[in-house]
């Protein structure tokens, strides 16, 4: 399956961008996203704790099931106002 | 209103939006870009990024949440997203209420709950200094 | 900027008034004549009148105290005299400080001291009520 | 000697001036120059106690002594905002 993934601000500037999209298995969850964008950039490990993923409109746990062609938000702590 | 605004906030755009007859008290939290970041550095800049759908039904929510606490109260939030000067408008939380104790309250209760939990993002720029930092409230 | 204003607040030269580079916060109240008195009378308009120069001398203390309390702060109250209408804005009381918890308290203060001992009074007009009545804050 | 007198509000109506000039015996104190006005208004009365008196922007005591060509404001119990 893919998913979508949109990024941002440190995270977005490690992915290198706002928007990707990955592969992974069948019955993949929010972890497995986690996991392969790791992959891709090492230094994400150390936002993992800090850092909330969203889903239309709602945060949801990372042992949440994804779906096809499904798009999840990576959120790092806020720093608005 | 609830927005997240590209260009400069019309801050009395956001204040008339929550005006009512039957609201005698406004109350408006407006935060600036500071010339110093709160350890000391000296700041020309902020950028700021959003998740501009979240972050409005989030300022959405924050509003409903004022109203279960505090009575009826009329609620906008509107926060700026792209380069800003210090000195430019990053926010405003405007608050009418019939009464003024509940206008303070719920006012003081959104700009906190935006800070907390909007997904808004800010990275300061300094004058010779550090490499510009992505900061996150506390 | 203290002042009596003799016909419409301008709010936004108000706010501009407390805006500085140091301060992140502005906190503004505006008081708004509403449609209805406290004991629930539907009021057409009401009338200020002022001792003038002891109303500014009164909102230079509240400040002064205000900046005792909460450090350094910028001040500005203007409350409007003569003839108001419903939706007037009657008295506006704007704040700013580095930080907006300073900023909120000095201004709830701030209009709080205002309605307690500012030489203001009010009288209400009614629409098919009572005779227009003077109006003591409690 | 005489003090002038500023009246505001409900003081001011019941008085029907705002301004008013009273002739008062040397060594006069803020307290006689209400009973004068008193005399010219009874209904002044009820408002005694509520009543603040300020002189040169400043509070003064039931007990303060005037002075001939000075004046005082009479402040009935604020209402602004």
């Amino acid at each position: 399956m893919t998913v979508r993934v949109l990024a941002f601000a440190r995270i977005r500037e490690l992915l290198g961008a706002p928007e990707s999209t990955i592969t992974l298995p069948d019955g993949a969850r929010v972890c497995d996203a986690w996991s392969a964008l790791t992959g891709r950039a090492p230094a994400l490990e150390e936002l993992s704790s800090s850092t909330r993923v969203a889903r239309n409109g709602l945060l949801v746990p990372r042992d949440e099931r994804l779906q096809d062609g499904g798009e999840i938000a990576l959120l790092p702590p806020s720093g608005g106002g | 209103m609830f927005a997240i605004a590209r260009g400069a906030i019309d801050v009395v755009a956001v204040e008339d939006a929550v005006r009512a007859p039957e609201c005698g008290a406004v109350v408006t939290f407006v935060g600036a870009v500071r010339a110093q970041s709160d350890d000391g550095l000296p700041v020309v800049g902020l950028d700021y990024e959003s998740h501009e759908p979240l972050a409005v039904q989030t300022f959405e929510e924050i509003a409903r949440e004022a109203r279960e606490r505090w009575g009826d109260l009329r609620v906008a939030v509107v926060h700026r997203a792209g380069v800003l000067d210090v000195g430019d408008v990053a926010v405003v939380v405007a608050v009418a209420a019939p009464h003024r104790a509940e206008a303070f309250s719920a006012c003081a209760f959104a700009i906190d709950e935006v800070k907390r939990r909007a997904p808004i993002w800010k990275k300061e720029r300094y004058r010779d200094g550090p490499a510009e930092r992505w900061r996150e409230n506390p």
